[in-house]
């Protein structure tokens, strides 16, 4: 068990690396001058030059690739915001937490909601419930996270007054965003629980429990869900993932001030070193939630063993 | 004495699997662990073994379906083994196979002209009329009605797709047809036929068949030779009848012992192995059958036994037979 | 053998019979024609230029500006003896509107004329003489109009029969008719709605637009006053007491609403003007010139820059199904032959090909797609290029899982061992059998392609904001007002239109062509 | 004469498919006494596993449905019970097991727990006592070191000790009846002899009757008193197995045993059933094998035949043996004996 998860963090090491060149490459191929970026487009040429050597773009690239890694991994050090100057790690660490309390708060509703129509829809197989359920996910999954969010914010906040419409602060803030980020998610959570479900419904080994004389409730929650959540949870957990790449979205619809919000602006406004910074966190977070994944499916499935 | 038709000798297939965290260790399978036999023109050799026993290997091994580890595969004297690309792909013609599950070996999108058709194409036989004759032939031979030359492979039963997977085999006049589990998915009533069409078949074309199979009474009945498996090794091989009246290697014993007789009146002692088939991947040292093995001594657990001539036509590999 | 002589099977017959027992799948398909139709042929037939405004198109379509933002209500006066008069009959008539800045209303040739001029609503009131009614005006557009409540248009008073002598009483009933139509004849009920109507109306308007001050000097309640105390006095119930001889007046008044009880205590008179009514007691005009709602002439209105959101929604869909067309084309081309590749040849390929694709799948979708714009640039092509960069792995997991499966099918073991050439056996053998997996994702990728790209152009990621694609038309009228409905609520709407029925076309594909196959 | 453990009348199972309803089991009747052991044999589709579900009533409905009949239970009806009293019969007084036994065992389980399960759903044990009760199971089914094995997973086991164990489950109750479903058929052939070898036994140390379905002649006359052969949703033959292998009457039986390889003697050519087969709902009247089989008259194509008593305790569904055509009896048992050795 600790090898294998030793194993995998030492996987992630290449990976990292290349991600990191691919980061720092960023600045330097992208169309886009940094300095006139940073310092904006009028400076006189003499001006230019001296401010390229200061800021160490004269090095050649693998000189300033070593720095830029040194920075990174000796002091902590992301770099200055172009646009604010800010501290980028600071700014990072600021808003990690809201994006963090999003995507948490957004999986914990698409599991409960996810897991247990999923269930229902599988053991009413056909019926009513069960086709309003899968009309309901396929749309779900064909509404965009945006727009939803606008029309959450047009009823729930604008006309009935319930909610306020943005920002952030209290819980009620919080609670139109997570919603939006984590229906879509529901939905897949459904199809997957209940194919899984009506997978595992047809082995034998449940036919086996019937045969015991077994309650049919006994059978589906101790025999029937026990295997099929295996697989559930491995997909919920790659879905973070997904949250996450939706909360961009998100954020900027309510505006909330998480990473995702964070990095379309510094898009928008060429802001190199947060780019780099945040392509950096983000792939972290990735493997990270990949090596929990497959560390959690070991804890569920006995069949799995760690050599 | 003239040359066998096939000859291997001491073939070996081994699948690496890596292990350790590094991915350095890698392990073997040994599925075919040094095994030697030959199968005469027209003649039928029956390759038993219990699952995962590596006779099925042998078989894709000597088509080289996988690849060969250690060995050699002489078809009329050719090492298989050592072909390149080109010169296999010639070679394929001469020795054709026939596989078990007769719903997968056929691909359900083609026609039962597009699948005879493959090999004639494979093999440069151009003309369309020409293809389409010898299609129509085969499948007179087969006992396929030449009216469902257009039907799709998947709306036959398992026994009409059998005839259809002999049918691609024979196409292209083989001598020898390698039988993998031929009539292992088949009902009794249905399997009967099949036997029976392999039968009129190798008197009608002159077919030698490598008979792979674990169903002991198919190999007695249509075999002329048998060779026992166990854990990729060979245990006993020899004339069938002599194997099946005077079996001496134990596992051939223990297995002939096991077949449930389909007579009441006709019940016999049964020797009852304890335990299960070892893994290939960690073979015992010395004879493979030797943790199950009711004559077990002491030789057995160290030293490998090799077959040895025990009569006209009948080898067995094991210790309780040496000389000293 | 009695199967066989049934007639022959054809695998596409087989598909079509299963695929049409889906009825919804079915309508999907025709809706995902249809959306295809609109998307070549859409520009031909979009009623507006999805570049202008509305208003500088009107003239070449012929509409009249005028006709959308003025009408005219009819004025009639009705006097005590229940006769009416025109409006043109009626003297000293005064029109004025709460708040100019909406609209303005002024007396025309038949009755009142009334120009919108900004979205929100008004109130405007009509005196002629002693008596005066009330109208409301409706200006649709940008504001949303909370809290809007109808007013009383006008009070209609019975008059008591006949000539009344000294000393006698009588009541005066009065029936309120409000804005929106409905009547209240209870006193009390008025007296209370009176209250509560005009209760804040001082401290209300601080535009300096402010009405004259026969409003200004708004009663609460329901209020009663007697013109000629000599000849009949009232109180505050209402109760009239004949006090002498001759003609009284009694104004019944509430808010800036009044009318006039004509009282005839013996001898004989003229009528007098009773009342007001007003043809059209709630006036509802549009905003042209900004976010006009949906109506007859803009299906689904217009946006802030007044461009008419339906033919903008109708060329949009070119653009948005280019990016769902395109990039999943590129996506499934380029996967389905690397997955081809490594899942036929394994070894180095396999390694290579799988290593890629795992750290592609590593991130989501979108933010993949927002690294690769953030190296690109912004703009549409770049977009497909983002979107068909994810789709690439996708494609290439399917395709080499399927293919993987395949090339363990005896069949193809088979014709390897016949001595089939590799090629032959990828396109005969493997090929086809990936074919329905890859039609089938072709089709419900398409849906998520298109959900990529509009969330990319909401983000503004999408270069020309102008452009007619639905995501920019979200993001814009996101950020030009966030209240406004209409320009959020379509374009978002014909995307989950659109993708919901790539996705339904898929799922019913997916069940005809392969059931067992797992999303 | 002792009560019979199961009395099945008249069973009818019919499977919905494409909107159309089809019998794949029709009409059979047979009985198993206490302690008997009877081999229900059939080639695959021809409804033998069917009739083993529609016992234990766990026929997946839909598309499938009991649509006549009776099976008796030491004389009541099991098709009236309520699910309810019918989960109390199941795995306590009658309990089953499955040809798979890679796939039968739960994988998240532990081998003990699976055990107890049943233990403690029908005999009011407490947890030490099941798992003692469940040990005491894996030893009798020959299980070495039970006390390890109580506390493994499934895929630890290989398919013979798997089988032991669903064995295990099976007799955990002492059930009067055991259905074994091809219960070997996923084995090796040594293994099959262990699992053989086990049965028998524990039959005779239990004495509960036994239900055997199979496909293979040999493990039937290795295992049954009696035999009943189906043919088609139907029960063509059947007799005492001794009767059955050496005097088999109905033309299929005859050609069944004809096809067989033998292992004890070698043989030129086998004799075989010509055709497949039929389809279920494709015969419409007439005996099910007229179009296979080789002693068909015309009659066989018009009448369905009935199950006839040839003699106490052997029937047969074949016009050869109506007493219109005793007269040719002899005659065409004698074709049917020689189509064992060859056609």
């Amino acid at each position: 068990m600790l090898q294998f998860v030793l194993r995998r963090l030492i996987g992630m090491v290449p990976i990292l690396f290349i991600i990191t060149i691919i980061s720092f490459l960023f600045v330097h191929l992208t169309p886009g001058d940094p300095i006139r970026i940073m310092y904006g487009a009028e400076i006189d040429q003499e001006t230019y030059q001296t401010l390229y050597e200061r800021e160490g773009f004269h090095d050649p690239l693998p000189v300033q690739y070593g720095r830029y890694m040194v920075d990174m991994l000796v002091h902590g050090d992301f770099g200055q915001s172009y646009r604010t100057r800010a501290d980028v790690s600071e700014e990072v660490v600021r808003r990690f937490g809201y994006t963090a309390v999003l995507t948490i708060l957004s999986m914990f509703w698409a599991i409960l909601i996810g897991v247990s129509v999923g269930i229902i829809s599988a053991t009413k197989r056909n019926s009513i419930w069960d086709r309003a359920g899968m009309v309901s996910t396929i749309t779900a999954l064909s509404i965009p996270e945006f727009w939803f969010g606008l029309m959450l914010m047009q009823i729930f906040a604008v006309q009935l007054g319930w909610f306020p419409t943005s920002g952030s602060g209290t819980i009620w803030h919080l609670l139109l965003p997570s919603i939006t980020l984590g229906f879509g998610v529901a939905a897949t959570i459904v199809r997957f629980t209940r194919s899984s479900v009506l997978e595992v419904m047809r082995e034998d080994y449940v036919r086996t429990a019937r045969a015991k004389g077994q309650k049919e409730r006994v059978v589906i929650w101790s025999h029937v869900l026990r295997n099929a959540l295996i697989p559930v949870v491995t997909m919920a957990g790659l879905q973070f993932g997904f949250l996450i790449g939706g909360a961009v979205v998100v954020e900027q619809v309510f505006a909330w001030p998480g990473l995702g919000s964070y990095l379309i602006d510094s898009i928008l406004s060429r802001d190199y070193p947060v780019i780099q910074a945040l392509i950096l966190l983000f792939s972290l977070q990735f493997l990270i939630i990949n090596l929990l994944v497959d560390i959690s499916y070991g804890f569920l499935n006995p069949q799995i063993r760690y050599d | 004495m003239t040359q066998p038709l096939l000859d291997v000798k001491n073939l070996k297939i081994h699948f690496p699997q890596r292990k350790g965290v590094i991915k350095k260790r890698t392990t073997y399978v040994k599925a075919v662990d040094g095994i030697s036999f030959t199968v005469n023109e027209g003649e039928t050799l029956g390759l038993v073994g219990e699952s995962g026993c590596g006779k099925s290997t042998t078989g894709r091994g000597i088509t080289r379906l996988v690849p060969v580890t250690d060995g050699e595969v002489r078809y009329e004297g050719t090492d298989i083994a050592s072909l390149s690309k080109s010169e296999l792909r010639e070679q394929r013609k001469n020795m054709q196979m026939v596989f078990q599950d007769p719903y997968a070996s056929l691909n359900p999108r083609l026609t039962v002209e597009d699948i005879l058709a493959e090999p004639l194409k494979a093999h440069g036989v151009k003309s369309r009329k020409e293809r389409r004759e010898r299609i129509e032939k085969m499948m007179d031979v087969v006992g396929l009605n030449r009216k469902f030359i257009s039907r799709y492979a998947h709306e036959f039963s398992g026994g009409q797709r059998q005839r259809i997977g002999i049918a691609r085999a024979l196409i292209l006049n083989p001598k020898l047809i390698i039988a993998d589990e031929p009539v292992a998915a088949l009902d009794v009533s249905i399997q009967a036929q099949i036997l029976n069409l392999l039968k009129d078949l190798q008197e009608e074309f002159g077919l030698a068949y490598l008979f792979i199979s674990h169903d002991l009474s198919v190999v007695r009945h249509l075999c002329d030779q048998t060779a026992v498996m166990y854990l990729g090794r060979m245990a006993e091989v020899g004339n069938t009848d002599k194997i099946f009246e005077n079996p001496l290697h134990p596992y051939t014993q223990t297995l002939l012992s096991a077949i449930p007789i389909s007579n009441p009146r006709q019940q016999k002692e049964r020797i009852i192995l304890q335990g299960d088939v070892p893994s290939p991947v960690d073979p015992p040292k010395g004879c493979a059958f030797v943790g199950r093995c009711p004559k077990a001594h002491d030789r057995c657990h160290s030293d490998r036994p090799e077959l040895q001539k025990m009569g006209e036509d009948h080898y067995v590999a094991c210790h309780l037979y040496d000389q000293n | 053998m009695k199967q066989n002589e049934a007639k022959p099977y054809s695998p596409f017959r087989a598909f079509l019979a299963k695929f049409l027992k889906q009825k919804m799948a079915v309508v999907a398909f025709a809706v995902v024609v249809a959306i295809m139709f609109v998307g070549i042929f859409g520009s031909f037939f979009a009623p507006y230029d999805p570049h202008r405004p509305v208003t500088a198109q009107y003239p070449e379509k012929g509409i009249d500006l005028d006709q959308l933002t003025n009408t005219s209500v009819v004025l009639e006066g009705v006097m005590s003896d229940g006769t009416t008069v025109e409006g043109s009959e009626l003297t000293r008539v005064q029109v004025e509107s709460e708040n100019r800045r909406i609209a303005s209303v002024r007396q025309s040739q038949r009755g009142i004329n009334v120009n919108a001029n900004t979205s929100g609503f008004t109130n405007a009131t009509v005196e002629a003489g002693e008596v005066s009614g009330v109208f409301q005006v409706v200006v649709e557009g940008e504001s949303q109009f909370e809290g809007r409540e109808a007013v009383v248009s006008r009070l209609e008073p019975v008059h008591p029969e006949g000539v009344l002598n000294e000393g006698e009483e009588f009541q005066i009933d009065v029936t309120a008719v409000l804005t929106d139509g409905t009547e209240i004849t209870d006193r009390g009920e008025i007296h209370e709605l009176a209250l509560r109507l005009y209760e804040t109306e001082e401290e209300e308007d601080t535009s300096g637009f402010n009405a004259p001050a026969s409003n200004a000097e708004a009663i609460e309640g329901l209020h009663f006053q007697s013109l000629n105390e000599e000849v009949a006095a009232v109180d505050e119930n209402g109760i009239v007491t004949i006090t002498g001889e001759g003609e009284g007046i009694i104004l019944v008044q509430t808010g800036p609403v009044k009318s006039a009880v004509h009282v005839q205590a013996g001898g004989t008179a003229e009528p007098v003007l009773a009342y007001l009514t007003i043809s059209e007691p709630n006036v509802t005009l549009t905003d042209i010139y900004k976010h006009q709602p949906p109506s007859s002439v803009h299906l689904f209105g217009t946006d802030h820059q007044n461009r008419d959101i339906f033919s903008r929604v109708i060329h949009g869909t070119q653009d948005t199904l280019l990016i769902g067309f395109v990039s999943v084309a590129i996506g499934a081309f380029l996967g389905t032959v690397l997955g081809l590749l490594a899942g036929f040849y394994g070894r180095w390929v396999d390694s290579l090909v799988t290593r890629m694709t795992d750290v592609l799948l590593a991130f989501p979708g979108i933010l993949l797609a927002i690294a690769v714009i953030a190296f690109l640039g912004a703009g549409i092509t770049n977009i497909i290029m983002a979107v068909a960069v994810f789709t690439v792995p996708v494609f290439i997991r399917i395709v080499r899982g399927s293919t993987l499966a395949l090339k363990e099918m005896t069949y193809v073991e088979a014709s390897r061992s016949i001595g089939v050439k590799d090629p032959v056996i990828i396109f005969r053998h493997i090929f086809p059998g990936t074919l329905s997996v890859v039609l089938v994702y072709l089709t419900m990728r398409i849906g998520v392609a298109i959900l990529i790209g509009a969330a990319l152009s909401f983000l503004g990621l999408g270069g020309d904001i102008t452009a007619p694609e639905w995501g920019s038309m979200l993001s814009a009228a996101k950020d030009n007002s966030g209240t406004v409905f209409h320009a959020t609520f379509f374009p978002g709407l014909a995307i989950v239109i659109t993708v919901l029925s790539f996705n339904i076309f898929g799922d019913g594909l997916r069940d005809a062509l392969d059931p067992k196959l797992k999303e | 004469m002792t009560e019979n453990v199961l009395d099945i009348q008249d069973l009818e199972v019919s499977f919905k498919s494409d909107g159309k309803e089809v019998k794949v089991v029709n009409g059979i009747s047979f009985s198993i006494g206490a302690g008997e052991t009877v081999g229900v044999v059939g080639e695959s589709g021809c409804g033998k596993s069917v009739t083993s579900l529609s016992i234990m009533r766990l026929i997946p409905s839909p598309p499938g449905r009991i649509s006549g009949g009776k099976i008796l239970y030491k004389g009541e009806n099991l098709l009236d019970k309520k699910e309810r009293d019918m989960r109390k019969i199941r795995g306590n007084d009658i309990s089953m097991i499955f040809q798979e036994p890679m796939t039968s065992l739960n994988p998240v389980f532990t081998i003990g727990r699976q055990i107890d399960e049943v233990l403690l759903l029908h005999k009011n044990m407490n947890r030490t006592q099941a798992r003692r009760k469940s040990i005491e199971m894996l030893e009798l089914v020959g299980i070495p070191r039970a006390e390890q094995i109580y506390d493994s997973h499934p895929f630890e086991l290989s398919g013979g000790m798997r089988q032991r164990v669903m064995i295990a489950i099976g007799l955990a109750c002492e059930p009067q009846l055991l259905i074994a479903d091809e219960p070997t058929t996923a084995l090796d052939v040594t293994i099959q002899a262990q699992i053989l070898d086990l049965m028998r036994g524990l039959k005779n140390k239990t004495n509960t009757a036994i239900m055997f379905i199979t496909h293979d002649l040999g493990v039937v006359a290795e295992m049954c008193d009696k035999v009943v052969v189906m043919y088609s949703g139907e029960i063509v033959e059947q007799a005492d197995v001794d009767t059955l292998f050496n005097d088999p009457k109905h033309p299929y039986t005859v050609g069944l045993l004809g096809s067989l390889p033998k292992v004890e003697e070698k043989q030129d050519r086998l004799f075989s059933i010509k055709g497949q087969v039929p389809p279920p709902g494709t015969v419409e009247k007439g005996c099910r094998f007229a179009g296979r089989c080789s002693h068909v008259m015309p009659r066989c194509t018009e009448e369905d035949p009935p199950l006839l008593k040839l003699k106490d305790g052997h029937d047969a569904r074949c016009w050869l043996y109506d007493d219109q055509f005793k007269g040719k009896e002899a005659g065409a048992r004698d074709t049917a004996a020689a189509g064992r050795k060859e056609p």
